[in-house]
């Protein structure tokens, strides 16, 4: 569907790592609302279902508890299942199985069960969609104990990353910037490696500023850096990739060098994931901060409606402007 | 086939009133009037989702999900209200908001992305869209409980469709207005789809009706294109639920004739041929037919209520539009409005470092 | 009554096959062989629940919800299982998990509050105790689909008490197993009671059985005190399931004669003129008449039954009691144990610091 | 049932606030699961449905998506909703009402509709319960806009907060710390007035480390200060008392004496209420951090079987250790 040779939208890396996944291992399955037949909402399981049939592509009905809890008993019985929840939104309904049963039956049964179980989610704002369709709420999975969560920021990392998480015996909570979905494309090599989970990326050098970003605000952040370079700021930029666990060494690594770091994510901001990369970087690299941690975020409010949702988002000038003010602090 | 174990053997017929054809199929009294309003509410549901599906298209609105095919469902069932019940939809129920007197300029700002077009007076008994499916169910429980608790009649009306019969919020629900005896009509318009995925694929049972039983509640099907057949079962459900307090549940069989939302290609998991074949069954012509042969409507009385719902809706919309500029005049931190009745510190001192930003750029 | 609206009307009845002085209603054929085990699994579950009283009211043991009074409901269901079928159990199944070969001392390390109790062989197909109610519904449907994909003729259990039917969980996860054809039988052992709650207050229905039908799932009552006629019903149901993928529902209709968990208090809410009545509906004791009858008891065998219970149990607890004092002298560390394959950056980190603080404070 | 003359226990005090609600405003109602006739599973509902009835104090079915729904509806019109959550590990079941509807529903209806709701839920490990019986998870609804989230740690607090959460006209989660429902005792005055949420409280005065904590985990931060005074290290302990709004004001201010912080929490570390804190203190007052900020915590790990629960749980012994950590650092 896409020329492959100007590189794969995010939708189209994920589709493809999912073909992949399914080709390599037959007890891989995937389930949710709408993605066999109509290839998901997004169109992230197109092609799927005929490929593999309704046994290994499995349209459910509309409860996410239920999707879920199905693919745990599926994960403990053999299969390696993928569940999409529609949204990230809607994922709460799951939320009690994910902290209850996904999280803990191998600790539960002392390894005797296991649950390589991956729930993928579009999450964030930025495509005009209806409410309950933007939020960020990456943290409820990064507080939970037994849980994996990961977000890729680009095409070639949502493939490298789910097949990582696929690969995972563990659950792996895989959240995708539908922001990015379609704004921009990657080549992916036919023999590209699976990423690791678990370490942060650095995506540009710089010796000023450590900047730490993830998901859709990855872009923006490394878009302040390149501009700033025109004002002398050099900014190295940090895509934690995974929530958790947080690979704070590389972030702490990095401060140690620039003295400053700054968070960038669209989550609220109170209890939001910057408090715990800070937090981190605190307990490791305490005394090369020159100047106070900041972190631009969305706010502590619900995302407006579509036509104001850019004002709920960080901003290019909002990332710079902290950035600036951290140089003259 | 089975010794010990019973299996469901629903017996639940589709009541009908009212032939494709517009006649009568018993001899029923009829209130010629509501079906007179009935029908101009259909028809201007009707003609506002096709301009909405429009607007849509040139991107001036947002995602939404069109009625077409489900007026008689939604605004038979509505008729049925006292203005002081409640009106609790799901997402697809423009037509059952107007004939409650939902202002079309604030659907069209509220589709153009703008929180400000859900600007209700206080209490308003008809609310706002519900997107997470099934969600509103419970919440419906809640608002007819406190209000009998209070000793008012007030009922409320909760609108959902198949799909949403699966969630555990739908179950939750119907259960605890079974138990705690709270009047709510459970109005599921059976559109044949939740996205892609078919009705008979959402469920193994073989009604939607029959699933109101397993919380001792009496349910019933019916002809969701018919809306004198849907205001029939709706008022019994309305006074079971006024006056004994009885929850019910009603099927409406129906169809959506149109795209999930402006965001779905149903072409991609349905046969057009199904859509083809419910046009036959369009609930509008139907009560059109009925008027036409009981003469209260006329090709002149059609053309000129034709022409004053275009007047409204253009009306509308270049209200809303008129809005919404003024609205784009308005600083973001609107945002931080509403939140709580009075703004918490931080987000006082949000709101303070957003305009403060606001105006540096500004300058 | 209404013209409209039908109301729920179940025709369950529930299926006995033993009266209380143990005679047999119906001229069966029955598999005396395996009632005397279940018999003795009955006994030896009694004697167990009673132990695990005394020693939770000593302070040895944690919580725990006793099942003197389900005995029959539930080893005669599990009794109808073969070893590679699952059995996934709420919180009150200590018997279901006797017959399937649970070992006490596991029981007892684990109701003594140490994880390792519930050290279970790689893929064990009995599961560990679920707390939060209904929950390990849609997972049982997960299980069972999956096995079923595969191409196994195993099948799944899934235990759950009344007041389970009232959750989320529940309602979905009978709707995946009927849409899904997952071959699933649900044992619901109706009680009477969730903690204070009485059958009658958690819903409307006048049974549960008739809420699998709104699944399109088949479903029976029947006299779960009476251990012969749980084994019919649920051998049809897991007939069904196993050569069909039908999923069916058992209600099991029996009583909690105990507190809910050693945390509750009965006398609160309940009349204990209640559990009087169904001491006479005891399910052991209507077994043991039959096979008294059957000459397949005496009082002799009947004492050196009672005998070797015990010293099983009293062997159980010594080796629970030595296990639990190895360990008390394992490292606290073993709380970093089994939460994921591999351990994370993080938890090596947090590991180290614990053990790093242990030593400290043992220096 | 209790000799108000040596004080009320938590439980008590908490009852007590029930009861006076019920008596002062007849549109408060109490439901959840057992909390009539039973007078809930800690008693803390005890006598309710005594002197309010069936109509005002309403036993539930067993399904938390259903009870803040019906809490939620019925706060719609014209009630004061209590809800109760038997165990907060069983809240999750209705954190889709609580994001998507309680903490909404003023901002969608644009203040037409409000939700004056509090809902309970005793948390915390400490009591030798049973697996789901010990989490704390705070921080999913100190993440979420449009909520309130109160800890009382003592009876008086809690006693104070719950009318201040009842009068609220906005959504308040309620967390009891069931740890100290029957741990202490204290007087309360017949005319108690409520309490202010979204304010912190200085329970000990010092000058060489502020230590923050709340919930159960307080009194252990007060037995290490305490004991550390013998060591002439002079501890300030602030009890936060509310997650969110927090006030970090009160915190930044004593630290910017201090120039140390020390959190105490019981959560597992992994982005909980720790880094919040941390961030807010650092964007108030980082030049006076004379030593990198540090957190006690549970551990990433789910709270073990109840035989080895304190082992998860911040001991005096490791808060004495990181303080002391601190003054030597
Ligand atoms: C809890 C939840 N899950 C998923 C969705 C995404 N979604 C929106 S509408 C829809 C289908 C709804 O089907 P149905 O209940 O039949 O109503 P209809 O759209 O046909 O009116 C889905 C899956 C949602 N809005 N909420
Ligand atoms: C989701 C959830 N909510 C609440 C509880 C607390 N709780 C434990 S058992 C129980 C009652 C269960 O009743 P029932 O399903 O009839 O089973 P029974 O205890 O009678 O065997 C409750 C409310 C729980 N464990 N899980
Ligand atoms: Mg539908
Ligand atoms: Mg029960």
């Amino acid at each position: 569907m896409t020329d492959a040779s100007d590189g794969l939208t995010m939708v189209d890396a994920i589709n493809r790592a999912l073909h992949e996944a399914m080709a390599e291992d037959d007890t891989t399955a995937v389930m949710g609302q709408d993605v066999g037949v109509n290839g998901g909402v997004f169109r992230v399981t197109e092609g799927l279902i005929d490929d593999y049939g309704v046994a290994r592509v499995i349209d459910t009905p509309l409860a996410e508890s239920g999707i879920v809890g199905l693919a745990i008993g599926m994960a403990m019985n053999g299969a390696r299942p993928i569940a999409e929840m529609q949204f990230s939104g809607f994922s709460y309904y799951a939320l009690a199985q994910i902290e209850n049963h996904a999280a803990r039956i191998r600790w539960r049964t002392r390894g005797a069960h296991t649950v390589p179980l991956v729930i993928r989610m579009p999450y964030g704002a930025g495509v005009r969609a209806l409410e309950h369709h933007s939020e960020s709420r990456e943290v409820f999975y990064g507080h939970m104990p037994g849980l994996k969560t990961v977000i890729p920021a680009t095409p070639a990392r949502a493939h490298a990353l789910l097949h990582a998480a696929i690969r995972d015996p563990d659950p792996v909570i895989f959240m995708e910037p539908k922001a990015v979905y379609r704004q921009m494309r990657e080549p992916i090599a036919d023999d590209a490696e699976p990423a690791q989970i678990g370490t942060s990326r650095v995506v540009r050098r710089g010796k000023d500023l450590t900047l730490v970003s993830y998901g859709a605000m990855l872009h923006r952040a490394l878009e302040a850096a390149e501009t700033l370079a025109a004002e002398d700021i050099d900014i190295e930029v940090i895509d934690i990739e995974t929530i958790a666990p947080l690979d704070a060494e590389t972030i702490a690594k990095s401060v140690g060098q620039t003295g400053r770091l700054l968070i960038v994510n669209e989550a609220p901001p109170s209890y939001g994931a910057a408090g715990e990369i800070a937090m981190r970087v605190i307990e490791q690299e305490f005394y090369a901060l020159r100047v106070p941690i900041r972190r631009v975020c969305g706010w502590d409010v619900h995302v407006p409606f579509f036509a104001r949702e850019q004002t709920y988002l960080p901003s290019v000038d909002r990332i710079r402007g902290a950035a600036r003010a951290m140089m003259a602090d | 086939m089975t010794a010990y174990l019973s299996w469901p053997d629903p017996k639940f017929e589709p009541h009908e009133a009212l032939a494709p054809d517009g006649t009568l199929l018993e001899d029923d009294e009829i209130d010629i009037g509501t079906l007179e309003q009935i029908y101009k509410t259909m028809l201007c549901a009707r003609r506002f989702d096709e301009r909405l599906l429009k607007l849509q298209r040139q991107g001036a609105l947002g995602t939404f999900a069109p009625i077409k095919g489900q007026e008689a469902a939604q605004i038979g069932a509505a008729a049925c209200l006292r203005e002081d019940d409640w009106l609790v939809p799901s997402f697809r129920e423009t037509g059952a908001a107007l004939w409650r007197g939902a202002d079309m300029a604030d659907l069209l700002v509220t589709l153009a992305g703008w929180n400000a077009g859900n600007d209700l007076p206080e209490g308003a008994r008809t609310l706002p869209d519900t997107v997470p499916v099934a969600s509103q169910l419970p919440i419906a429980a809640g608002i007819a409980h406190a209000g009998r608790l209070r000793g008012e009649d007030a009922i409320v009306m909760a609108c959902f469709g198949d799909g949403a019969t699966s969630e555990g919020d739908f179950h939750e629900a119907l259960n605890f207005a079974g138990v705690l005896e709270a009047p709510v009509v459970f109005l599921c318009q059976n559109n044949g789809w939740a996205i892609s995925t078919p009705r008979a694929r959402q469920t193994a049972s073989q009604t939607l009706a029959q699933k109101a039983h397993a919380y001792g509640i009496p349910a019933a099907q019916v002809d969701g294109n018919d809306a004198l057949a849907v205001m029939q079962v709706t008022q019994e459900a309305v006074a079971l639920a006024r006056d004994k307090g009885q929850p019910a549940m009603i099927e409406a069989l129906t169809y959506r004739m149109e795209v999930h939302t402006t965001a779905d290609d149903p072409t991609r998991y349905r046969d057009e041929g199904e859509v083809e074949e419910w046009q036959d069954r369009d609930p509008i012509e139907r009560v059109r037919k009925l008027l036409v042969a009981r003469s209260q409507l006329d090709d002149a009385m059609q053309e000129a209520l034709e022409e004053e719902i275009r007047d409204r809706i253009d009306a509308a919309w270049k209200e809303a539009k008129d809005r919404i500029s003024r609205l784009e005049e308005t600083p973001g931190t609107a945002m931080f409005d509403h939140i709580f009745a009075e703004p918490t510190a931080p987000l006082r001192r949000q709101r303070k470092e957003f305009s403060d930003q606001e105006e540096a750029a500004n300058d």
